[in-house]
């Protein structure tokens, strides 16, 4: 019997060890699919095996050594990593066996690149869900950049390389410029013997309540420290720092499904949330009312990602805007401060996770059996890829946010958290602000998600596509994408593992 | 009204239609003389519904009424059927 | 498992899977046998009185509750969807059929919602089935109007949704016992004048039921979206989403002021926008809000006679409505035309479908014999009961006098335009050379149905009156329904407006127009404003953001063959003097600082 | 044992310059690199067992008197844990290219010149050696003669290859020579007033000028600081520091790929340390920074080395002059960090020092591995090496994310102490212009990987990996810059004692 420890360090190195396997069976692409498909199982086993523990409230902590004095690579595993973690592992597992099917069907070369850069970035997805400091979750965020820029440029193409470069400029910029700037600084400020800054370890209710209450830090540094932390986060894709996003779709769709839509992307968001809840402290932010700007910031992203999405004609372009909209619901919810928002936030990552993958899934079917990218193109097409198309459906349904698909619960809660921050005292205009925005929002997810509906099902097939007959994309795409709609609609009606964790997360936050 | 087909047969019935249906208005308007109407609103001393013959003016003076009132909003209102699908 | 344990919704529901299943007539059998099903089932809830629950996000949900208007609305909406059933069938439209079900489920799931949370998820699959209707129609319009339907109800949606989260979020506060519940807002009837953050729930949740109902300022989207449904979606579309919203509105916002001059809006606005429609079926639609409207001045009212004339009158409506749409889609069906401007003198081959329009016609406008007249008479009862009740206690009532008055108008007016308008340009005027025949018997057999079931209501009232929610109050009132001085005000009043209409003949010729309305505001306003200042803004913002990026390494790629000129002066080869100038500068900087900086 | 023990300090600068001489006597063939070799590797020991010594000692300091006359009168060696760690890198890098060496200098220069290269090889680390290890001023002038004068024949035997060589070593020797001549002329005149030319009795003999400053007869006050300023110029230009670099990109370029790597990891780093050494322990920081504000120009000169230098680096089209640009902007870091003169800022610097050492040579005998291979270092010879040569261009890959400093290469560590001592003195504009600098090395660094991974090559010429003598010294610097990010514990213990030492002595 392995302690729930040990269970933490194997997700954290399985991966790696999976790395190297499938690197080394590069020749023999039956042996190195199935050390993918043995590596994602087991990596999801470790961390679903932790799960009992986080909910008995146990302290799982460790630390791998000591990159610096007094700044250690150290590990805890709590709730909201575990909702990221939990997330990232499960859907590696269709991810895998949908990649299986998208790269043999499309012949891409280099697979065992491909392949081998995954486990890295779940490796990587895991440190951040799991890190236990600013240091650490600032290692993992670099480390997740770089072990997916090779799946970015996977094409090798001029195109595939000015888009890498546009991630990988706007994700390490950021990161070097905000976000380490800000680590530096909270570290800077914990030193000394009256430190204003308690600790750079991640501290439930934030680290600077005691230095906020006996004047050793200003309100404006934590707020300074808390903008440069958010716009640090380029993974939140909160804009104008989105473009690296929209940029990334050139890649292999796996990748877009599985990075860009869950690990890579929510890594992002997780770390705003865990930042606001573990450094700044929802409590300290409310108090000082330095989240506000925030607030306004992602919901105006949510809305103008939204309308520029609704004109994308590149039907990946579109899902990618959809993304950036998406995940500035989190940003948003995490901005409202209370702990119901949190949790919605928390529960946002789980919802649009499946949503957006099953999205994606879809998008690579097409591309795979109908070889189309355009929105324009897919007239009738959900005649002939009807799995395919009713996958979609239930997506975009969840994006939207309506019942029964599991979209509506993190609306639900949302909502409820406006109504919580509604009751303290003040102005309500953030509230009906984010209100409307969520209205609008849902009004213009509705206008750019159900023309495709329409066309793939109502529309007859053109003249050029009666010629090309096609079916289904090849079965372990189809298997994938099903396998999520059902999560997608599972959740709506049997959502208690996410639930439980966001009820731990908000319980700690209040 | 002066249109009317001239298959044979068909004029007769159109015509027979017209003669009942002022018949019949006719016979409404006799009838009605001959009911009581109480007041709706005696309460508030309103009893012009009281009288003799109020409903059917009402009925006509409301058919005008709406009818003029569209047509007017109709005069700015007005597009090509097409209008939106110009677009 | 007993009867009252399954949701009749569910039937439909399982319909909906069930029937893609089937083939020809057994499709037709299953179809046509699930309704009665779900109204068998409705009925052994009714009389058992449902409860179930489910657990849900810690609260409790009750998809099975009987609510005083339930038996009404649940009969009305099972047995609207075996005509549309019936009406449909000739024509094999497997997605509508099973949209059909859908939507008619989630009206059936709302009529038996016992908690605000299932009838949320009901309206939202209402919203999902309708709009597939609309789409399936294959009109030309139809997938912009389903956009634009869909849109609109998804903010009335949301609008509902964060009413009530707010209302639950406040419950919970103040610790109720059932916070989910889904009963009458007392506090909104009572304090409405508020409109604070106290009250924000209830008027959002307000807001998004009336957007359902077609209230103003959003009236627009019925004429929009249902007359580009098929011949049998328009049917399906006129029975369920707005009913079920007066239902709600029933429910939770009997007594509420402010429905009443809505309402009076709605009737006033069918009838001049009816006056100028040139789409038959668009006609119906207005008349559609028109007869809602009557419906809200019922609910708005309050009293227990005129909650029973609404939820009559929506019973009522149900049928003629469908009845009217019937007969307009078998025209539609049978000529492809629905411009009132291009058909004419059909009566010569159309009788059922013109005795069946004009049975129709007499009933939405209340004609003595009529379903409308029995259910209509009680809405116009009740206000003058209110009335004098309101003046016995001082209390003001103006409002209700007028109303009084608005009502009777858009009653002739209703006449004029759904009945004699319709009848007159459709089956008379000019001979447009149109020869077509009945439409086949299914279509002529629900439009027989539809027709017996108005003129038996008309005529023995009783059979309705003892499912409404105020069964007393109706038996009370059924004894002077059919006074002569009733009839007589009806007579006189339609008659005249009748008169009305042919004297006005010459002005009301027919072209191809359409009557712009609030939707213009989002149909081309909006949209030019985005296509043509913010679109080009927000373009401009990317591409300078997009031309940043690419150029910071791939401009150092593109000319670093030749270096810039500020590196090859610092890289020269040949060039000593820069660095030796450089030093003796760097000298000069450091004496100076050395020798003025720790002086100053 | 004991007496080698003993004599270690005089013995790691004696031992190169004796076999240094032999070696052009009988060093020809092979002979010339397996004494240089042996003689590298014999410095490493001892720099390491020096390193052991000091760190042993309570005050943290080993003394040792040429000839056992006494200071001030004769030359004393003074070993600190600063110069111990500058020692030990020295010896360490030049142990490893030495190995490296081999192969590549016999493809470079003539076979007849081998061992003139190796002896000067030798006399040039031997004068980095003495430089760092010295305790008097003027013995640090000629060490500085004796490594400058082979260093610029060494890069003149890049001539061969590329005839610019020539007027790079000889813009080299022009400008050197002014270094040079200003850091003597500095300690002429500081000899002048203190009539001292030991470091450690100059800095005792400056106190009492020092407190007459500010009264009515000051002492010699502007012969002082007239030689502080020429001390400073003329070692900012041995450091290259920025605006003095010119000398240095040319150098770099077209020296034998061998030189490149020990230049470029080892003189600057010379530089960095005799500016620090007369910082802090000639002039004392209370003085030179907190009266002459020297912090000022330096922070000036530093922050906009690296903004200039990562600029024009992005603008190279040769990886080498990239790489020396880049050096530019490194150097810029050291310097910055010792400017900034608290605990955190030294400890940077010392660590960048050791750092960047190990990083940017792995880096050179990668390209290197290049020149030998393909015979040239431009980007287009670099295009899509990274099939042919995967485990050079792995190297040069993990190189150039250290320089970029991404966390667990040892570039983020000297990083993370930089941007904290820049933000305990509240220079928010500094630490700005550190993380900005490592987006412009972002990009340098990308554009060579860009090219080396994803660049189509024209010809299809088949090219092998290095062979191992070349490989192995470049996977140990380069896998060392990748451990001392990871476990940054001896460096981090190592710098912070010389922080310490520094520190405590300021006056």
């Amino acid at each position: 019997m392995i302690t729930p420890e040990q269970s933490a360090m194997l997700a954290l190195g399985v991966p790696v060890i999976g790395f190297v396997l499938v690197a080394m069976s590069g020749r023999v692409p039956n042996l190195r699919e199935t050390f993918t498909l043995l590596t994602a199982l087991v990596t999801f086993a470790c961390v679903a095996g932790l799960y009992p523990a986080v909910m008995r409230g146990e302290e799982v902590r460790f630390a791998l050594l000591e990159v610096m004095p007094g700044v250690p690579l150290s590990f805890r595993v709590e709730p909201l990593g575990m909702v990221y973690a939990l997330v990232a592992t499960l859907l590696w597992i269709p991810n895998s066996l949908y990649s299986i099917g998208y790269m043999r069907a499309n012949h891409e070369k280099n697979q065992t690149r491909f392949y081998a850069c995954y486990p890295l970035a779940i490796a990587s997805a895991v440190g951040i869900a799991f890190a236990d400091n600013i240091f650490t979750m600032f290692v993992f965020y670099e480390t997740l950049t770089l072990s997916t820029f090779p799946l970015v440029t996977h094409k090798g193409t001029t195109d595939a390389m000015r888009s890498g470069r546009v991630y990988l400029g706007i994700l390490l910029t950021t990161s070097v410029c905000f976000q380490l700037f800000a680590v530096l600084w909270i570290y800077v400020l914990s030193m000394g013997d009256a430190p204003a800054v308690e600790s750079i370890n991640f501290t439930v209710g934030g680290v600077f309540r005691d230095g906020l209450a006996s004047n050793r830090i200003d309100p404006g540094i934590v707020g300074l420290l808390f903008f440069l932390y958010i716009y640090g986060i380029g993974k939140a894709a909160l804009m104008p720092v989105h473009r690296w996003l929209p940029a990334a779709m050139v890649a292999p769709t796996p990748v877009s499904a599985f990075l860009h839509a869950v690990a890579v992307v929510k890594a992002g968001v997780f770390c705003v949330i865990k930042v606001t809840v573990y450094v700044f402290g929802v409590g300290t932010m409310q108090l000082y009312g330095l989240g506000n700007w925030l607030l306004y910031m992602a919901g105006a992203t949510i809305i103008v990602a939204s309308l520029i999405a609704a004109f994308q004609d590149n039907l990946k372009k579109r899902l990618a805007y959809s993304t950036i909209s998406q995940l500035s619901y989190v940003v948003m919810a995490t901005a409202l401060l209370t702990p119901l928002s949190i949790m919605a936030a928390t529960f946002h990552i789980v919802a649009h996770a499946f949503g957006k993958i099953t999205l994606f899934f879809a998008a690579g079917s097409v591309y795979t059996a109908a070889h189309k990218t355009q929105v324009s193109q897919l007239d009738g097409i959900g005649r002939r890829m009807p799995a395919t198309m009713a996958a979609f459906t239930i997506g975009a349904l969840s994006m939207i946010g309506v019942p029964p698909a599991v979209g509506f619960i993190s609306k639900w809660y949302l909502i409820r958290g406006v109504m919580e921050r509604g009751e303290l005292p003040g102005t309500h205009l953030d509230e009906i602000f984010v209100l409307v925005v969520i209205a609008a929002s849902t009004l213009l997810n509705a206008s750019y998600f159900l023309p495709i509906i329409y066309r793939a099902f109502f529309k007859p097939l053109s003249d050029e596509d009666q010629k090309h007959p096609h079916g289904e994309a090849p079965m372990p795409i189809v298997y994938a994408l099903c396998f999520t709609a059902g999560l997608t609609l599972l959740f709506f009606f049997w959502n208690k593992p996410a639930t439980d964790l966001a009820e731990m997360v908000r319980r700690a936050v209040s | 009204m002066s249109d009317e087909p001239k298959t044979p047969g068909t004029s007769n019935r159109v015509l027979i239609a017209w003669l009942v249906g002022a018949a019949v208005l006719v016979a409404i308007v006799a009838v009605d003389y001959t009911v009581h109407h109480h007041a709706h609103f005696a309460a508030d001393g309103i009893d012009v519904d009281a009288m003799p013959e109020f409903f059917p003016v009402f009925g006509l003076v409301c058919g005008f009424v709406l009818v003029l009132i569209s047509k007017t909003l109709s005069i700015a209102l007005k597009r090509k059927d097409t209008f939106y699908a110009d677009d | 498992m007993q009867m009252t344990d399954l949701p009749p919704a569910a039937v439909l529901f399982a319909g909906a899977l069930l029937l893609p299943l089937f083939k020809g007539k057994w499709r037709f059998a299953v179809a046509l046998a699930l309704p009665l099903l779900a109204l068998a089932d409705s009925w052994a809830v009714i009389t058992e009185g449902g409860a179930s629950f489910i657990p849900f996000m810690g609260m409790t949900l009750q998809p099975v509750h009987v609510h005083a208007a339930t038996p009404v609305f649940a009969t009305i909406f099972c047995i609207m969807l075996a005509g549309g059933v019936l009406f449909s069938m000739n024509d094999d439209r497997r997605v509508e059929l099973t949209a059909a079900f859908v939507y008619a489920g989630g009206a059936l799931g709302v009529a038996f919602a016992g908690d605000l949370v299932t009838m949320f998820v009901f309206w939202e699959v209402m919203t999902l089935g309708s709009t597939i209707i609309i789409w399936s129609g294959r009109q030309n319009d139809s997938y912009g109007a389903g956009l634009r339907y869909f849109g609109m109800h998804a903010l009335g949606g949301v609008a509902l949704l964060m009413g009530i989260i707010i209302v639950v979020t406040q419950r919970l506060h103040e610790g109720a016992a059932d916070p989910l519940a889904f009963g009458h807002f007392s506090a909104m009837v009572d304090g409405w004048s508020h409109l604070g953050w106290d009250n924000a729930g209830m008027w959002l949740i307000l807001v998004g039921m009336l957007v359902n109902a077609g209230a103003p300022p959003f009236s627009s989207w019925i004429p929009d979206a249902y007359p580009e449904g098929s011949t049998s979606g328009t049917v399906f579309l006129s029975a369920f989403t707005t009913k079920t919203a007066v239902f709600t509105l029933l429910v939770a916002f009997a007594g509420v002021e402010v429905l009443i001059y809505l309402g009076v809006y709605m009737a006033i606005y069918g009838v001049v926008y009816g006056v100028n429609a040139n789409n038959m079926r668009r006609l119906l639609c207005y008349s559609l809000v028109n007869q809602v409207g009557f419906m809200l001045i019922g609910i708005g009212v309050g009293t227990k006679l005129s909650i029973d004339g609404a939820a009559a009158h929506a019973f009522a409506h149900i049928v003629y409505k469908a009845l009217l749409l019937m007969a307009t889609g078998s025209v539609l069906a049978m000529t492809g035309k629905f411009r009132l401007g291009e058909l004419g003198g059909l009566y010569r081959t159309m009788p059922v479908t013109m005795w069946c329009l004009i049975i129709g016609g007499l009933s939405i406008s209340g004609f003595p014999l009529t379903s409308g007249f029995t259910s209509k008479s009680m809405v116009v009862q009740a206000i003058v009961d209110e009335s004098s009740r309101m003046a016995a206690l001082g209390e003001p009532h103006t409002y209700l006098i007028v109303t009084w008055f608005l009502f009777q108008a858009a009653t002739a007016g209703v006449f004029l335009d759904a009945c004699v308008k319709l009848t007159w340009f459709i089956f008379f005027q000019k001979d447009s050379g149109l020869r077509p025949p009945d439409p086949p018997w299914n279509m002529k057999a629900a439009m027989i149905a539809f027709a017996f079931i108005c003129i038996l209501l008309g005529v023995f009232p009783g059979i309705l009156y003892q499912i409404l929610p105020y069964q007393g109050e109706a038996a009370e009132y059924a004894k002077v329904v059919y006074s002569l001085e009733h009839v007589m005000v009806m007579l006189g009043m339609l008659g005249f407006s009748g008169l009305a209409f042919f004297l006005l003949l010459p002005i009301l010729k027919r072209g191809s127009y359409i009557h712009l309305d609030i939707d213009w505001i989002w149909r081309r306003f909006i949209p030019r404003f985005w296509k043509e200042v913010l679109l080009p803004l927000l373009q401009q913002l990317d591409n300078a953001q997009k031309a940043i990026l690419e150029s910071l390494p791939g401009r150092g790629m593109r000319d670093a063959n030749l270096p810039p000129p500020i590196a090859r002066r610092m890289g020269n080869m040949w060039a000593v003097s820069v660095p030796v100038f450089l030093i003796v500068l760097m000298l000069l900087v450091y004496l100076v600082v050395y020798f003025v900086i720790p002086t100053l | 044992m004991e007496l080698i023990r003993h004599n270690l300090p005089a013995l790691i600068v004696v031992t190169p310059l004796v076999i240094g001489l032999l070696t052009s006597i009988i060093g020809r063939r092979g002979l010339g690199w397996w004494m240089a070799m042996g003689t590298t590797a014999a410095g490493l020991a001892m720099s390491v067992q020096l390193l052991v010594d000091v760190l042993a000692q309570g005050d943290r300091t080993v003394e040792y008197l040429m000839g056992n006359w006494p200071v001030p009168f004769g030359i004393g060696y003074s070993v600190d844990p600063l110069n111990a760690t500058v020692l030990l890198i020295v010896s360490l890098l030049g142990a490893v290219i030495t190995l490296y060496a081999r192969k590549s200098v016999a493809s470079e220069v003539p076979a007849g010149k081998l061992n003139f290269f190796y002896a000067l090889w030798l006399f040039c680390i031997t004068g980095l050696l003495g430089i760092t290890i010295t305790g008097d001023a003027f013995n640090l002038y000629v060490l500085l003669e004796i490594s400058s004068l082979s260093t610029y024949t060494l890069v003149a035997m890049g001539k061969d290859r590329n005839r610019r060589a020539l007027t790079a070593a000889v813009n080299y020797v022009v400008l050197g020579s002014i270094g040079a001549c200003f850091y003597l002329v500095g300690v002429a005149y500081l000899y002048m007033a203190t009539g001292s030319l030991n470091i450690a009795d100059i800095a005792e003999r400056l106190q009492p000028i020092y407190a007459s400053w500010g009264t009515e007869a000051p002492i010699y006050q502007k012969t002082v600081i007239t030689g502080f300023a020429f001390m400073a110029v003329g070692l900012s230009l041995k450091l290259a520091l920025f605006p003095l670099h010119g000398w240095l990109p040319n150098a770099y370029t077209y020296a034998p790929s061998s030189v490149s790597a020990l230049l470029a990891s080892t003189a600057t780093k010379v530089g960095a340390y005799a500016f620090i050494r007369v910082i802090f322990t000639l002039m004392g920081v209370g003085f030179a920074f907190g009266r002459l504000h020297t912090d000022v120009a330096l922070m000036v000169c530093s922050g906009a080395a690296i903004l200039v230098g990562s600029w024009l680096a992005i603008r190279q089209t040769n990886v080498k002059k990239l790489l020396a640009y880049s050096s530019i902007a490194q150097i810029g870091y050291i310097a910055l960090g010792f400017a900034l003169a608290n605990k955190d800022g030294i400890t940077a610097s010392v660590i960048h020092l050791f750092n960047h050492a190990l990083t940017k040579g792995g880096m050179f005998l990668a390209l290197g591995i290049v020149m030998y291979r393909v015979g040239g270092t431009r980007l287009s010879d670099l295009r899509g090496l990274g099939r042919k040569l995967p485990i050079t261009m792995g190297a040069f890959t993990a190189g150039g994310l250290g320089l970029i400093g991404v966390p667990l290469t040892s570039g983020f560590i000297s990083k993370w102490y930089l941007v904290s001592a820049c933000l305990e003195q509240g220079r928010y504009e500094l630490a700005a212009i550190v993380l900005v600098g490592s987006v412009l090395a972002l990009v340098y660094v990308w554009r060579v990987v860009e090219t080396i991974y994803f660049g189509k090559r024209e010809d299809e010429v088949n090219v092998r990996e290095a062979p191992a003598s070349m490989l192995v010294p470049t996977l140990i610097l380069v896998g060392a810059s990748i451990y001392f990010g990871v476990d940054s514990s001896f460096t981090t213990h190592i710098a912070g004692e010389a922080a310490d030492f520094l520190l405590k002595v300021k006056p």
